[in-house]
């Protein structure tokens, strides 16, 4: 047993942690959520200059050979500082299912795009009607010629508006939930067929939804086997939970600072409220939620780093539960005790709440994931 | 023992359901997917409540109340709530009114109350202060005697919707060498007054819907002031105790989850209706037996006013339960939506997005779950409510 | 809307109230559990001569014609004093069963030996495999000539040891879990082929398993039409769920009580315990998880007295939810409140906390009547 | 960052596993579902692991520990509870050892530690009393110097098996003109010496664990005494950091857990398996999840140990949540038995019935959930661990 981060590891955390310190203020954040393109183009140029999207991507993908040890590491930075770049979008998910489903071709070229940071890809894998199913796929692509015709809509495509390409699930076989039949496919933003409808959401992030009319993709963008899609996808997941459950940590980490660090300045009835004793077994509790949080997200990166799928699904749909949980302890009771003041926009406190309200959706919420957690025993 | 209405019960509600029906604004249906809501969207419909002469329902037949007993009140809250009608605000009718009837002078009776019954003028109450939340009686806003008036200065908060007001009223200090509670008057002010400034407060979630107010050398004319000087505290645990029973919010919740189950019933999950699902099936009757206990114990709380038993302390239960309660409810409208509850109506809309993303019900999901946290922090934390428990109901 | 008692209610209340308080103190109880046949046969005797077991029953029974409300006001004053008698199991549930199928000579035969009280009947329903299910009935009765013979085991059937006769239920048409095709047949505890085994419970109870062997009943001892039972059972438990929320009632307002007392004179550190915030806020919860058990014992009981199946069905399911809920709210605080104490036999508290624990089980726990809520919409 | 074993860790779990199996006391297997144990049930196993030199993994080898890292402590516990094992009571071993070899002379050293490590003296400890619960500071027992004796009376209590006890660690007070901490000694008393007598207490689930001890001029020799006279809460602060890391039971529950699972898969309810139910099935992942949580957690905590970071405050944590998932088994084993929690096997079978009423792992079921609730009350109620908290970890 080890928990022990390299020094590598240590020295990128603090690089990454000193960058955010200085160029990535709340109020430089604040700036670019309400700015017209939503994100910050001049940061994402400093992240891949510092090596991040390299980090956790294999050296056939030009990457460092890192894995989901030094993604946790990355993202819970990106939490502490309520980062809105699509890291997790690009970097995690386009990343693991290029590198997972690609050939040689690809992970060489597109691999090169996503590390070098020039291009953004986003996974266009969730539908409407299938909630947190990804083996939902509507999405119909039929063979034409050597051509595929994808038709069918995407539902909240994280990173969409900012993204040059997506990976799009699409199905050739199968009915509507089957896990098989299911083809990925990289589809470039201007293709013929393809509209977006961008919009910002309620944590300050960017999204798309994506609707597909003839599109007409090429056989050499299909990432992997035809039809077999589907095990990539749930890897992908994993990881993507892994990513974000680190993330969740660093907003949890600055969320439970910024209510102690208030409790004990805030005065009330001539004291401080960090005296009264409920407040502070709320902090406690608090407190609680984070180290268990922080075990399973943990966890789950270690499972995602190692190669038995089995445990690694498991400690990630365990781990996106207990986030889930402790996200909602900490956000709920930090929004209580900074009380009026935390209802404002102004204080960062609320902005780390929303988002970490919004992040049990993502991926699939508590109860999806303690259904999946309880059908693998 | 029953719990059924009379007929005599049955007709009125009718009553009431067919003057709704016959007289609410066609422009103000369905408000409650609304996000912002214009002075004169309120008023449209107190101005008519007012004229049949139920704007009022819970004052004195001599200052103009309907002269309903508790269960007609019950019944026309639940015809309000069922109808979905834009609310009649608090802070006129059941906030400074009562306080008015029961300490102000015959001037002031006549001069505040048949404008608030009308819908005439719009009230807001000047209450908090960025140093004095929880800790009321902590405010520091200062009125200095001068002659025949106080000449006002400090600073409020959380004055919601402030931005219309005519008229607000306000706790200050009025002495400072004493104890907290036994320094503090109550207040009438003109919020057109010079030295009267209105900042707003944006919400987490994107709203207006709360102000700062600013007081500079505020002129007040002493015959604004009600009740003694100094004694403003008495007015305002009258108020408290007042505001806590009606937060319950018990005929409001119950339309919010009428609604919710309809989406439930709506929104496909993996190709079936949500409402199938045993986990969120599960949640949704939870919360309707915990609205029924809350709904139950309000008639025990009315049935108890009823018998000459004023609101006392177990109204911090109501205001408890009620506020968790509205926070379950848009909280399962969240989980409901599910990655719907993402897009953000407001800013896709300022930026002229006339679009609307995912199922119905879904755009307001996130901001209406972050708006209501203020539930149980404002009128005075759940925190306070359970202190004043402990101590006024078990006598700890 | 009204919730008040009538007069009479009112003076049924305080006698019953002073007579346990005068010959039912917590030793009295606590000798009686203990002794040999575990329950106070004089006292019943008592109760029986103030009018308790006429009180909720109909004329014709030789009953007061009074209803579900009598009921809750009686068990109500049972649950403050631990009584351990089978009043809930003979009056409330046998009488429930003979009042709605019972034709008029059982009536008036088996109602004047229960109001008087000098027999004892208990309702034998549930099965081991069917748990909290009424309707799954392996218990066979097979026709015989004009006899039935009864085949079976019949699972925790509370008062069976001071019962004289038994109410089972038993299936002669249909599968095992059919709502139709149960009959219930008066059974007397001497009958050849009925062996029972008796146990006392973990909250101080007396209860029986039965196994039946060919056991030969008349047709005159059919409560009922034949195969037509269900309804009357369905019926019996919503009386027996509102009799027994009372009960809870009861047993959380003294735990309520002596908790709220033991932590005004309990001093650690200095002061009584009662000071410090956190365990306020506790008795705060617990104060308002029983002001909603109140309500909805309440609404239980006003629902059973009314004549609205559906209603009472709903009601009921939610008393007995909401009981439970507030139950283990008021049981485990009080408990962890009491400290040390009250782990102890020796203190009162541990045995309101053992029977408002065991009150979940019975006639269907918190999950299963959230689920029979939901199917009621 | 790894999870898994190094291949000598696996070895060393085989040779521990090894061992258990064919040395553990036949007449002991499945001792979890027996109601009560004898002094010898418990004391066999020890020795058996005393003469291999496994019945005191935490001492230092000095003193007869057998010199394992954090990871082969962890293993060991975890095979100990795998094979269901009598468990080596922690007052000897866990608690005053570690007082003695720290603290001790070497006389004491010599004269106490073979015994316990070997399983020849039983210890029990006398802390808590009537008035000094939670606030253990403010104990009164009372030892006064009288030569080379003290002089000890008063009373102590919640004293676990202090009827089986050869020797007690007790602390008393040998200064009351001070602040309560700081006149305190932490004595060593002989349960044989004139004077001591043990009383049952019964808890509610009506076993014998617990127990009143009474002292009445019990006559302790100086040399009895560990650390300096009014020092002796130096010794307890100690103590109270070990006793609170081996509270968590991590093993221990998963055990309880994977029991608990079995017991699911076999217990029909309306004809089905227990464990296809959506709502049983949901509470046990998520007392699954938590479990794994606190695993990790005392892991983590395990592995700044073994970086020479003691136990801190941290491991309070791993007290509540221990407590409580303890608790949280037990409830599920009752909620699961259903109308089966109700009989009590201690009540039938003291009348001479020997039948087993319900499935198997029904009996004992209500009577588990009644005793453990002494969890989160015993060593340091929850509430004091999250004070302990609020204060040495978040500096309130």
């Amino acid at each position: 047993m080890d928990f022990d981060f390299t020094d590598e590891q240590k020295m990128m955390r603090d690089g990454l942690s000193r960058l955010i310190a200085q160029k990535y203020t709340f109020e430089d954040r604040h700036k670019a959520v309400a700015s017209k393109t939503g994100w910050r183009p001049d940061l994402w140029a400093e992240f891949a200059e510092m090596g991040l999207m390299m980090a956790p991507l294999p050296e056939e993908m030009g990457g460092l050979s890192g894995d989901a040890i030094d993604a946790m590491i990355i993202m819970e930075e990106f939490g502490k500082g309520l980062v809105i770049e699509p890291y997790l979008q690009s970097v995690i998910c386009a990343g693991s299912l290029i590198r997972n489903a690609g050939n040689d071709t690809q992970k060489a070229e597109l691999g090169e795009k996503i590390t070098s940071g020039e291009a953004i890809f986003a996974p266009a894998i969730y539908e409407a009607e299938g909630r947190f199913n990804p083996a939902f796929v509507a999405t119909s692509a039929k063979k034409n010629g050597s051509d595929y015709l994808l038709n069918g809509n995407k539902a909240v495509v994280f990173g969409g508006p900012m993204s040059d390409s997506f990976i799009v699930s699409a199905r050739a076989s199968g009915a509507t939930s089957d896990e098989t039949g299911i083809s990925l496919f990289v589809v470039n933003k201007d293709q013929t067929g393809l509209t977006t409808q961008n919009y910002t959401t309620v944590d300050g992030l960017q999204a798309s939804e994506l609707f597909l009319e003839d599109v007409a993709v090429s056989g050499a963008s299909v990432l992997g086997e035809v039809g077999g899609a589907f095990a990539h996808i749930e890897q992908m997941r994993d990881h993507a939970i892994a990513a974000i459950c680190a993330e969740a940590v660093g907003l949890m980490t600055v969320a439970n600072a910024q209510t102690i660090e208030y409790a004990k300045t805030r005065k009330q009835f001539g004291v401080p409220i960090s005296s009264f004793q409920v407040l502070q077994h709320a902090m406690v509790n608090m407190l609680i939620a984070l180290e268990e949080a922080k075990s399973m997200a943990l966890l789950a990166a270690i499972e995602c780093a190692g190669d038995d799928a089995k445990a690694r699904a498991k400690a990630c749909a365990a781990a996106k539960v207990k986030i889930g949980q402790s996200a909602r302890i900490i956000g709920q009771n930090a929004i209580q005790i900074h009380g009026g003041m935390g209802m404002t926009n102004e204080l960062a406190i609320s902005h780390y709440f929303k988002r970490l309200t919004m992040i049990d959706a993502q991926f699939g919420n508590v109860d999806y994931h303690m259904r999946r957690y309880g059908e693998m025993d | 023992m029953k719990l059924t209405f009379t007929p005599e019960e049955i007709a009125f509600r009718d009553e009431i359901r067919a003057f709704i029906e016959q007289n609410y604004p066609q422009n103000l249906k369905g408000v409650g997917d609304r996000e912002d809501l214009t002075k004169e969207d309120y008023l449209s419909w107190h101005r008519i409540l007012g004229a049949k002469g139920w704007s009022t329902p819970a004052w004195p037949v001599e200052y103009g109340g309907p002269g309903w007993h508790a269960t007609q009140k019950y019944i026309f809250g639940e015809e309000l709530a069922r109808a979905e009608t834009v609310p009649v605000l608090p802070f006129g009718v059941n906030m400074v009114a009562p306080v008015i009837y029961t300490f102000g002078t015959p001037e002031q009776k006549a001069r505040f109350l048949p404008a608030i019954q009308k819908g005439e003028e719009w009230w807001c109450q000047g209450y908090s202060e960025p140093g004095a939340g929880s800790d009321l009686a902590g405010l520091s806003t200062k009125a200095v005697r001068d002659g025949d008036f106080y000449i006002v200065n400090g600073q409020k908060t959380w004055t919601t919707l402030a931005q219309h007001a005519d008229w607000g009223f306000f706790l200050v200090r009025t002495n400072s060498d004493c104890k907290p509670q036994e320094g503090i008057s109550f207040l009438l002010i003109d919020m057109k007054s010079p030295g009267v400034e209105v900042r707003p407060i944006i919400t987490m979630d994107g709203a207006h819907e709360v102000n700062e107010v600013w007081l500079t050398d505020v002129k007040v004319p002493v015959a604004n002031r009600v009740f003694e000087e100094n004694k403003g505290w008495t007015c305002a645990k009258f108020l408290l105790a007042h505001e806590r029973t009606g937060i319950a919010q018990v005929a409001r919740s119950k339309m919010g989850l009428k609604k919710l189950k309809k989406l439930a019933t709506e929104t496909i999950s993996e190709g079936l209706p949500l409402a199938k699902d045993r986990d969120f099936k599960h949640k949704l009757s939870e919360l309707e037996i915990d609205l029924r206990a809350l709904e139950i114990t309000e008639l025990r709380v009315l049935a108890n006013e009823q018998k000459g038993k004023g609101p006392g302390a177990e109204s911090s239960i109501l205001k408890i339960n009620g506020s968790v309660i509205q926070q379950r409810i848009t909280e399962l409208f969240l989980e409901a939506v599910g990655p719907y509850g993402a897009p953000n109506p407001r800013a896709y809309k300022a930026e002229g997005g006339n679009f609307a993303i995912g199922p119905q019900g879904a755009p307001m999901a996130a901001l209406n779950y972050f708006n209501v946290r203020k539930t149980s922090i404002f009128g005075g934390s759940n925190e306070i409510q359970r202190n004043i428990i402990a101590k006024l109901v078990l006598g700890l």
